[in-house]
C-alpha cells in the first residue's frame, strides 16, 4: 500500500512557483459565489479582474503607475524586516517624505529639474528618515519596542497632514485642503506622453536594485541579515547591532519617504491627507508576499498593483458594486499567503 | 457655562466615547494575551457595526441583532486563527486582510440589503437607561446605554477571567511560552482559537455598540479608525485589562473635550489635540521602556515539527 | 484614442442615445455624490441616457487613471462627477480628450474648451432655515456640525447664520467641524456637546446630528437631500440639493452639440429648481404661522430674484 | 514487563533520517540509558515517545497495548513524562501554575489549594520546591526540579530526562541520582540520556545505543564496561585526552585587574576578580555553576560591562570594549551558549566568516568565492560534518560547536576564552575540544578555560583558579592541585 506523508521541508522548485499560481483559480471558487449572488459572470469578473488592466497598453502602464510606490513601500518594509526591525510605520514615513517633499517642491522657485528632481528625492527620503527616527531611537537606546512606536507615528502624522492642509497650508485658491502645486521644475518627467508613468517607476527600480545589492553583497547586508535571524549570535560575532539597526530603520524609513515625494512628484503635484490610502499597509503584505526579497517584492508590487486596479475596473464594467473588487482582491490575498505556507511543506510517498 | 455642567457633560461623553473602545480593546486583549496580534481589529468592528445593523433592520430585534453582530465577530476571530494559528501566515498580513476583506463583504452585503439609500437606512435603536431621573445634575452621566454599563462591567470580569480562572492561566501560557504549553498537554492552536474568538466577538460588539446603541443607523464610514486606536490603547494599558478603562476614558476623552471646546468657541489646533493621546502612549511606554509586558509570543506562530 | 477631433456629432450612437458616465470619488451613499448620481440614474431610467458609473475613486491617484480609462474605452459624450480633492486630475484629462464634455463639481471656475462646472449653492434653502431656526429657538442658541472648513461647507453655514440673525438678532451660533467626512459617531458627539452647551435648534450638515437632537426632542435640519425620515418628528425641512436641472440642461447641451465650458452654478440655485426647502412633513404644524409666513415670502423673493442670499466662504466665526 | 515498547520508528527530516526503524524497550521499574553520539537521534525518539514529533513509520506499545500518540496530551495520559533539554516552563507564571497548566478540570483556579496540593506532591515525591515563586526567578536546577516534579505530578510512572546532568553542578547531581533511584523503587520507569558514561554506569540499569539514527545495541549495565560503551557509540574505546607535562610559559597576555561586574538582576556577581594568563598556559577557572563564572565568560567576550577594574589584552585596554573590539584585539572566543551566540539561519560558510566580515570583502562587496574557499578549508581541518551551504541550525551539536571552534581558532586569537567547551558534547566530540585547546597552548596562546567539570580542568591546566560567590579564592599549579583542595575551595574555603 502506498501512503503519503506530508512534512516540513522546502517543497521543490516547481511547486513553490506553482503555488501562488493556484491561488487565482482557489480563489476564483470561493468568491464564484459571491459573484453570482449578484448576477454577474464570474468568469468575465475575473477576466476584468486580472487580464483586462494587461490587455491595452494604457491600462497596463496604468498598473505601472499603481505599482511604483508599493515597489518602495514593500522595498522599505522589507528592507526594515531584513534586518530584524519591525517597521510598521512605512505609512507614516511616506506622509513624512510627501510633506517635506510638497514643502520642497513649492520653495524651489524656478529651479532648473535637473536641481529640482534631486532635491525632491533627497526631500522624500530625509522627510521619511525624520519619521522614522524616535521609533528608531527609542528601539536601540532604551528598547522600546518598534512595532507598537512605528504605528502609533502613523497615527500621529496624519493628524499633522490635516493640521498643515486645514492650517498654513490651505490651497489658498481653491480652500481645498490640499498645499499649493510644487513647481514644474520639481515635477517628476513623464516617462511616456499621455500617460501618468513617471520618474518614480525608475527610481523604485534603482532601490530594488540597490537594495537587493546592499542585502545580498555586502558586508553591511551580512550584518542586517545576521541581526535579523539572531541579535545575540550577531552581537557576539563583533557587529554593532544598535549602530547597524539604527542606520537599517533610517535606511528604510527614507525609502518609505521616496514613495511620499514620488506621488507628490509624480502624480498630484501637491500634498493632500489621502495621498497615501494604505500603500504602508500595503507595503507589509507586499514584503510578506515577496519574501523580504527585494526581486519578491518587485513580484509582489506589480501583483497588488494588478490586482488594486482590476478591483475598480470590475465593478465598473460589470456594474457590480465597487466592493464586490474589495472581496475578491482581499480573499485573492488571504488564499495566496495560504498557499505560501504550503511551500514550506513537501508530500513524501512511503511504502 | 458652568463649570459643573461642562464637566458633567464631558465626562457623559467621555463614558459614550470610550464604550466602542473597551470593547474593541478588551477583544484584542485576549487575541495579544495569547500571542495573536489581531490587526483584523477595525474590521471585525466594521462587521459587527453591520451585522447587528443587518440583523436588527431585518428581524426588528436588536438583541437578535447584537447576537448576530457577536457571530460574525467569532466568525472573524476563527478566520484569523486559522489563518495566523493554523496555517502560520504572517500575523501583521493575515490582519490587515481580515480588515479590508470583512469591510469589503460588509459594504457588498449593505449594498445588496439595503439597496443605493440616499438617507443612510435607520432602526430604533437601544435607549440610553435612565437611572437618574432627568432633573438631577449627573443624570447625565448615569444615564447611559446598557451596553455602556456592560463594557465597564467587562473589564474586571476579564481582568478576573485572565487572571484567576484555568482559561486564563492557559491563554497567558500559550501566549508566553507555546512550546511550553504544548508539552504541557495544552492544545496550543485550540486555546489561541478560544481566544481569537472571543477576541472577535468582543470587538464587533463594539462595533455594534455605535450601530444599535449610538446611531441607530449605517453608514460606510462608521467605524473611522477607532480599531487601530485600540491597537494604541492596548498598548498604553500595558496588556493589562484594569488599565483598559483609563485608556479608554483617556483616549475617548481627548476626543470628547476636543468637541466641547469647539463649542466653547475656543481656538485650538484640534488635529495636534487628538494626536496627544498617541503622544502619551509613545512616553508611557518610553517609561516602561524594557518592562512592558508585551507578551513574549506575541507575532510568533506556533509549530511542532 | 483621437483626440483632435471635434465635438461634431457627438449623440449619433446606435442606440441614439448620450452616453454619460459618473466619476465619484466617493460611494454613492455620501451624500454630496449620492444628489449627482441620483439624477443621472433618474435621466437614465427614464430612457434619456445610457448612464454607467464608477465610485469610490478616492483621492489618491485612481480619478485620473479611471477618466482615461473610460474615455478610450467607453468613449462617453458627457462625464459627471465630483472634482474636489482630483481637480488637477480632472482637467488634465479633459484636455486629453476635447471631444468628450466634462461637467464636474469644483470649487474652481470652467476650463476651456471641454469643462464645465457646478457646485451645490444650496445656501439660500439653508438660509431659509436658519429663519426657520431662528424663530424656533427659545434659548436663542443654534448649532451647526460641519465635516470641514472649506468653502462648500462655509458657505451653507454662513447663508444658515445669516437667516438666523435676520429672523432673530439675539440668536448666537456654534459651528463645529468633526474633521472627517464620515464619522456620524463624532458629529452626533459634536451636536451633543452643542445641546449640552444650551442649543436646542440643529442644522445637521453631516449625518449623525439629527440623532441627538431627537434623542433631546430638539428641532434639527437636514441637508442635500430630504432627511425628514431619519426623524419625522424633529427634522423640520433640509435644505435639498437637486441636480436634475443640471443634468437636463446638459444632456441638451450635448445632444445639440452646443456644450460649452461654463459654470452652471444657476442650476442648482433655487430660481432654477436646483435647491429647495423639502417639504415640512408636517412639522409645519409646529411653526409659529408668523414665521412660517415669513419664511414663505422670502422663499418667494428668493425664487423672483428680488432677494440674494449673499455667499460668504470664508470659516464661520465661532467656529475653529 | 514492558512500560514502553518502540517499534520499527522511522522519523525523517526533510533529506535526513533521525531514526531508522529504531526498537526500544523499557522494562517496568527500570533506569535505561540512551547513549549516543551528538545527533545520533536520542532527543529525537523521545520527543516522539512523548509526542512532540510524529513518527513516520513505526508502533508504540505501552503497557502491552498499542497506542497513539499525537501530542503531549496523549503522551501523559499514558503515563509519560519528560523533562526536555531546553526547559519547557512558562517563566512569568509561578511554579504551582506551571504545574497545573495542562489540567482542564473547573474554571475557576484556586491557588491557595493548588499550591497546597503542590506542596505535598513535593514532600511526597521528596523533590523541593516552592509553589509560589516565579519560574523566572529560579536557577536551572531549580527548574529542573520543577519539570520532574511536573512529571510525577501528572503521575507519569515512565519519565525521560533528556540531558538532565549537562545543566547541574555536581551536589545537584546527586541530589537527582539520590531522588531517581528512590522513585525507582517506587516503582518509576526513567529513561536517561547523558554524554557521561559514568554516569550511566553509576545509575542505570540497561543502555540503549543509538548510532547515525539506528539502533546500535541494547545491553546490561551489569554486563558491558565504558570500553564497550564506547566502542558502540563511535567504534573506538580509548578516550581522554591530557596535558602533557609543563611547559615555560611566556609572556603576560591576558591581565584582569580587580573587575565588578553585576548580573542580570542587577545583583553583585564578580567581586575583585583578578587573574593573569600568559602565553602557552592554559589557566582553568573551576568552580560551581552560578559563582560568576558565565559572568566573568561574558564580560571578556565584551557581551556584559563591568562596574570598576581594568582588562588588558597585551597593551589593548579592553575594560569597557565591545564584541568588536574584543575580537579586534585578538581574543577569541568559545562561548556557552552556542546556540545563542551563532546565527542559526545562516549558513555555515557566513557564520565561519561573521566576526572577521572585513578580511572577506574586495571593493565594499564580499568576496563570496573567498568565503565559499573558506568555509571548505575549516570543514575539512576541523572535521565537521557538514557542508559550507548548511544552515547552522540544522547541525548536531557537537558539530555547531566545532564551527564555532573553526572560527575562533582558524584566527589564531592571542588570547582564547573557552567557557564550557564541551558541554552536552558526546565522548568524541569532547575530547577532539580539548585536544584542540591543547594545540592553542603549544601554539603560544593563552587560554582561558572556564569550565564546570572539574575532570576536565584538572585534565588540561597548566594553573587552576576557583571562583566562588563571585571572588577568585586562590590559584593553584597543576602538580599541587587535588581533586579534594579543588572541592573545598569550590565550596567556599581559601586556599
Ligand atoms: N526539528 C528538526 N528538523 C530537522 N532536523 C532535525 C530536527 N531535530 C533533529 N534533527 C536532526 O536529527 C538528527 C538527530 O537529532 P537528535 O536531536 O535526535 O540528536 P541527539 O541524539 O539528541 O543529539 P545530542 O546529543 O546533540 O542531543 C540530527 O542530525 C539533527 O540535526
Ligand atoms: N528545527 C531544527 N532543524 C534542524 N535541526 C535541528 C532543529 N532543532 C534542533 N535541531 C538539531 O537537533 C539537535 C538536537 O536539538 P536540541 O534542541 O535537543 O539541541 P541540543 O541537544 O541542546 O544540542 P546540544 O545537546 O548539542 O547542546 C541539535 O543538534 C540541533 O542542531
Ligand atoms: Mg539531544
Ligand atoms: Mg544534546
Amino acid at each position: 500500500m502506498k501512503k503519503f506523508t506530508i512534512e516540513r521541508a522546502p517543497a521543490p522548485v516547481w511547486m513553490r512557483t506553482l503555488l501562488p499560481i493556484i491561488a487565482i483559480p482557489v480563489t476564483f471558487l470561493i468568491t464564484s459565489i459571491i459573484i453570482l449572488l449578484d448576477g454577474a459572470n464570474p468568469f468575465t469578473a475575473y477576466y476584468n479582474f486580472l487580464i483586462a488592466p494587461l490587455a491595452s497598453k494604457s491600462s497596463a502602464i496604468e498598473v505601472l503607475v499603481k505599482s511604483t510606490p508599493l515597489l518602495l513601500t514593500g522595498a522599505a518594509v522589507a528592507f526594515a524586516f531584513k534586518g530584524g526591525y519591525w517597521n510598521i510605520g512605512a505609512e507614516g514615513q511616506l506622509y513624512a517624505g510627501a510633506i517635506s517633499a510638497a514643502f520642497v517642491g513649492t520653495i524651489l522657485v524656478d529651479v532648473p529639474p535637473i536641481i529640482g528632481i534631486p532635491a525632491m528625492i533627497i526631500g522624500g527620503f530625509v522627510g521619511g528618515l525624520i519619521w522614522a527616527l524616535p521609533s528608531a531611537i527609542l528601539k536601540v537606546k532604551l528598547g522600546v519596542d518598534e512595532v507598537v512606536t512605528t504605528l502609533l507615528m502613523n497615527s500621529i502624522v496624519l493628524n499633522v497632514t490635516s493640521f498643515l492642509l486645514n492650517g498654513p497650508w490651505r490651497n489658498p485658491v481653491s480652500m481645498w485642503p490640499q498645499s499649493p502645486e510644487i513647481q514644474p521644475g520639481t515635477m517628476f518627467p513623464q516617462l511616456l506622453p499621455r500617460t501618468r508613468l513617471h520618474f518614480g517607476i525608475i527610481l523604485a527600480v534603482l532601490v530594488i536594485l540597490i537594495t537587493w545589492f546592499v542585502i545580498n553583497r555586502t558586508s553591511f547586508g551580512l550584518k542586517m541579515r545576521a541581526i535579523g535571524l539572531s541579535k545575540e549570535g550577531a552581537r557576539f560575532a563583533g557587529i554593532k547591532v544598535n549602530k547597524t539597526m539604527l542606520t537599517v530603520a533610517l535606511i528604510s524609513g527614507g525609502i518609505a519617504g521616496l514613495a511620499g515625494a514620488g506621488e507628490v512628484a509624480g502624480i498630484h503635484f501637491h500634498l493632500i491627507d489621502a495621498i497615501s490610502d494604505g500603500l504602508g499597509y500595503s507595503g507589509i503584505i507586499i514584503a510578506t508576499l515577496g519574501g523580504l526579497n527585494p526581486f519578491g517584492v518587485g513580484l509582489a508590487a506589480l501583483f497588488i498593483g494588478l490586482i488594486d486596479t482590476g478591483a475598480q475596473t470590475v465593478s465598473r464594467v460589470m456594474g457590480v458594486p465597487v466592493y464586490l473588487g474589495d472581496v475578491v482582491q482581499s480573499t485573492l490575498l488571504l488564499v495566496t499567503l495560504s498557499l505560501f505556507v504550503l511551500q514550506n511543506y513537501r508530500i513524501r510517498r512511503v511504502k | 457655562m458652568d463649570s459643573v455642567l461642562f464637566i458633567v457633560g464631558l465626562i457623559a461623553a467621555m463614558l459614550r466615547v470610550a464604550t466602542p473602545l473597551i470593547y474593541g480593546t478588551l477583544g484584542e486583549l485576549f487575541s495579544e494575551r495569547a500571542g495573536v496580534l489581531n490587526l483584523g481589529i477595525e474590521g471585525t468592528m466594521f462587521l459587527g457595526a453591520f451585522t447587528g445593523f443587518a440583523v436588527a433592520a431585518t428581524t426588528g430585534s436588536l438583541w437578535l441583532g447584537l447576537l448576530g453582530a457577536i457571530l460574525a465577530g467569532i466568525l472573524a476571530g476563527l478566520l484569523m486563527s486559522l489563518l495566523s494559528v493554523r496555517l502560520g501566515v504572517n500575523q501583521h498580513v493575515a490582519g490587515l486582510g481580515i480588515t479590508l476583506l470583512a469591510t469589503g463583504i460588509s459594504l457588498f452585503a449593505f449594498r445588496v440589503i439595503f439597496g443605493e439609500s440616499k438617507v443612510p437606512p435607520s432602526i430604533e435603536s437601544f435607549p440610553m437607561l435612565q437611572i437618574l431621573p432627568d432633573t438631577n445634575p449627573l443624570a447625565p452621566i448615569t444615564n447611559q446605554y446598557l451596553l455602556t454599563f456592560i463594557g465597564i462591567a467587562l473589564i474586571p470580569l476579564v481582568w478576573w477571567i485572565i487572571s484567576k480562572t484555568r482559561f486564563g492561566l492557559q491563554i497567558r501560557a500559550v501566549g508566553e511560552n507555546p512550546e511550553a504549553a504544548d508539552a504541557a498537554g495544552l492544545n496550543v492552536y485550540a486555546i489561541r482559537t478560544r481566544a481569537l474568538a472571543i477576541g472577535g466577538a468582543l470587538m464587533a460588539v463594539g462595533g455594534a455598540f455605535l450601530t444599535l446603541a449610538q446611531l441607530g443607523s449605517f453608514t460606510f464610514g462608521i467605524v473611522a479608525g477607532r480599531g487601530w486606536v485600540c491597537i494604541a490603547l492596548i498598548i498604553f494599558a500595558n496588556w493589562h485589562a484594569v488599565n483598559v478603562l483609563w485608556g479608554a476614558l483617556i483616549f475617548g476623552g481627548v476626543q470628547a473635550l476636543q468637541l466641547r471646546l469647539q463649542t466653547q468657541g475656543i481656538k485650538l489646533p484640534y488635529e495636534l489635540f487628538l494626536s496627544l493621546p498617541y503622544v502619551v502612549t509613545i512616553i508611557a511606554l518610553t517609561i516602561a521602556g524594557r518592562n512592558a509586558s508585551a507578551p513574549s509570543a506575541l507575532l510568533k506562530a506556533y509549530r511542532r515539527e | 484614442a483621437t483626440a483632435a477631433e471635434p465635438t461634431a456629432a457627438p449623440a449619433a450612437e446606435e442606440s441614439g442615445k448620450l452616453k454619460v458616465f459618473g466619476a465619484f470619488a466617493t460611494p454613492i451613499e455620501e451624500p454630496w455624490d449620492g444628489v449627482i448620481h441620483a439624477a443621472l440614474q433618474k435621466a437614465a431610467d427614464e430612457g434619456t441616457i445610457e448612464y454607467t458609473y464608477q465610485e469610490a475613486i478616492g483621492y489618491s491617484g485612481d480619478m485620473e487613471r479611471v477618466l482615461r480609462e473610460v474615455c478610450e474605452q467607453q468613449k462617453p459624450d458627457l462625464i459627471l462627477g465630483d472634482a474636489f480633492g482630483n481637480e488637477e486630475a480632472v482637467r488634465r484629462v479633459a484636455k486629453d480628450f476635447p471631444e468628450v464634455a466634462f461637467a464636474f463639481g469644483s470649487g474652481s471656475g470652467p476650463s476651456e474648451p471641454n469643462v464645465a462646472v457646478f457646485d451645490n449653492w444650496i445656501h439660500e434653502p439653508a438660509y431659509l432655515m436658519g429663519m426657520l431656526a431662528g424663530g424656533l429657538t427659545e434659548s436663542n442658541k443654534l448649532g451647526i456640525v460641519g465635516a470641514m472648513p472649506v468653502p462648500e461647507v462655509n458657505r451653507l453655514a454662513n447663508a444658515f447664520i445669516a437667516g438666523a440673525k435676520a429672523q432673530n438678532p439675539d440668536v448666537t451660533v456654534m459651528v463645529s467641524f468633526i474633521n472627517s467626512w464620515f464619522d456620524p459617531a463624532a458629529a452626533k458627539e459634536a451636536a451633543l456637546a452643542m445641546i449640552d452647551n444650551g442649543a436646542d435648534v440643529l442644522y445637521a450638515e453631516r449625518f449623525g446630528v439629527i440623532d441627538a437632537a431627537a434623542e433631546n426632542g430638539l428641532f434639527a435640519f437636514g441637508n442635500m437631500s430630504d432627511q425628514n425620515e431619519l426623524a419625522p418628528e424633529y427634522v423640520v425641512s433640509s435644505a435639498v440639493w437637486n441636480m436634475d436641472p443640471t443634468v437636463n440642461y446638459l444632456i441638451k447641451q450635448v445632444s445639440a452639440g452646443t456644450f460649452t465650458a461654463q459654470d452652471l452654478k444657476d442650476f442648482s440655485m433655487m430660481g432654477k429648481g436646483g435647491a429647495s426647502l423639502a417639504p415640512f412633513h408636517g412639522t409645519e404644524s409646529k411653526i409659529p404661522a408668523e414665521l412660517l409666513e415669513a419664511v414663505k415670502a422670502k422663499e418667494a423673493e428668493i425664487m423672483s430674484g428680488m432677494f440674494r442670499v449673499d455667499v460668504s466662504e470664508a470659516q464661520p466665526a465661532g467656529s475653529n | 514487563m514492558h512500560a514502553v515498547e518502540m517499534k520499527g520508528i522511522v522519523k525523517r527530516f526533510a533529506d535526513l533520517v533521525a531514526s531508522d526503524h529504531v526498537d526500544f524497550n523499557l522494562e517496568k521499574g527500570e533506569i535505561h540509558a540512551l547513549l549516543g553520539e551528538n545527533g545520533a537521534g536520542k532527543t529525537t525518539l523521545m520527543r516522539i515517545l512523548y509526542g512532540l514529533y510524529t513518527a513516520d513509520e513505526g508502533q508504540i506499545i505501552i503497557n502491552e497495548k498499542p497506542v497513539v500518540i499525537h501530542s503531549p496530551k496523549d503522551a501523559i495520559k499514558n503515563g509519560i513524562g519528560m523533562v526536555t533539554q531546553h526547559f519547557t516552563l512558562v517563566p512569568t507564571l509561578t511554579v504551582a501554575e506551571n504545574m497545573v497548566l495542562g489540567e482542564t478540570a473547573g474554571i475557576t483556579l484556586n491557588l491557595p489549594a493548588l499550591e497546597k496540593k503542590v506542596a505535598e506532591a513535593s514532600e511526597k515525591f521528596g523533590i523541593p520546591v516552592k509553589p509560589q515563586a516565579l519560574i523566572k526567578h529560579l536557577s536551572v536546577g531549580e527548574r529542573q526540579r520543577v519539570e520532574i516534579l511536573k512529571a510525577l505530578y501528572h503521575d507519569a510512572n515512565v519519565l525521560i530526562l533528556d540531558e538532565p546532568t549537562a545543566v547541574l553542578v555536581p551536589q545537584e547531581v546527586d541530589m537527582l541520582f539520590e531522588a531517581l533511584t528512590r522513585l525507582q523503587k517506587s516503582g518509576l520507569s526513567v529513561i536517561f540520556i547523558s554524554h557521561h558514561l559514568n554516569e550511566v554506569m553509576q545509575i542505570c540499569q540497561k543502555v540503549t545505543v543509538l548510532r547515525d539514527g539506528k539502533l546500535a545495541g541494547t545491553v546490561n549495565v551489569a554486563d558491558t564496561n565504558l570500553k564497550e560503551l564506547a566502542n558502540m557509540m563511535v567504534g573506538r574505546e580509548n578516550f581522554g585526552v591530557k596535558r602533557q607535562g609543563q611547559r615555560e610559559r611566556g609572556n603576560l597576555e591576558l591581565k584582569i585587574e580587580n573587575i565588578c561586574a553585576s548580573d542580570k538582576k542587577g545583583l553583585p556577581a564578580l567581586k575583585d576578580v583578578s587573574l593573569d594568563v600568559h602565553q602557552g598556559e592554559i589557566l582553568g577557572l573551576a568552580g560551581v555553576s552560578g559563582n560568576g563564572q558565565t559572568e566573568l565568560s561574558a564580560v571578556l567576550c565584551g557581551m556584559h560591562k563591568i562596574t570598576s577594574g581594568k582588562i588588558f589584552a597585551g597593551d589593548v585596554d579592553l575594560s569597557h570594549a565591545t564584541t568588536s573590539d574584543v575580537c579586534a584585539a585578538g581574543v577569541g572566543r568559545i562561548p556557552e551558549d552556542r546556540h545563542a551566540n551563532m546565527v542559526g539561519e545562516l549558513s555555515v560558510a557566513e557564520n565561519l566568516i561573521l566576526d572577521q566580515m572585513n578580511n572577506f570583502v574586495k571593493n565594499g562587496i564580499m568576496d563570496y568565492a573567498k568565503i565559499q574557499k573558506n568555509a571548505e578549508e575549516l570543514i575539512k581541518s576541523f572535521n565537521i560534518k557538514a557542508s559550507a551551504g548548511d544552515r547552522v541550525r540544522t547541525l548536531s551539536g557537537g558539530n555547531m560547536q566545532k564551527v564555532m571552534l573553526a572560527r575562533t581558532l582558524s584566527q589564531n586569537p592571542r588570547i582564547v576564552i573557552a567557557s564550557q567547551p564541551t558541554r552536552g558534547l558526546d565522548v568524541g566530540a569532547t575530547d577532539y575540544v580539548r585536544t584542540v585547546l591543547l594545540e592553542q597552548r603549544d601554539r603560544g596562546a593563552a587560554v582561558l578555560l572556564l569550565s564546570e567539570d572539574l575532570e576536565e580542568i584538572m585534565a588540561l591546566s597548566d594553573r587552576i583558579a576557583v571562583i566562588y560567590g563571585g571572588r577568585i579564592m586562590g590559584i593553584l599549579p597543576a602538580h599541587e592541585a587535588t581533586a579534594e583542595k579543588l572541592g573545598l575551595m569550590m565550596a567556599g574555603s581559601a586556599a
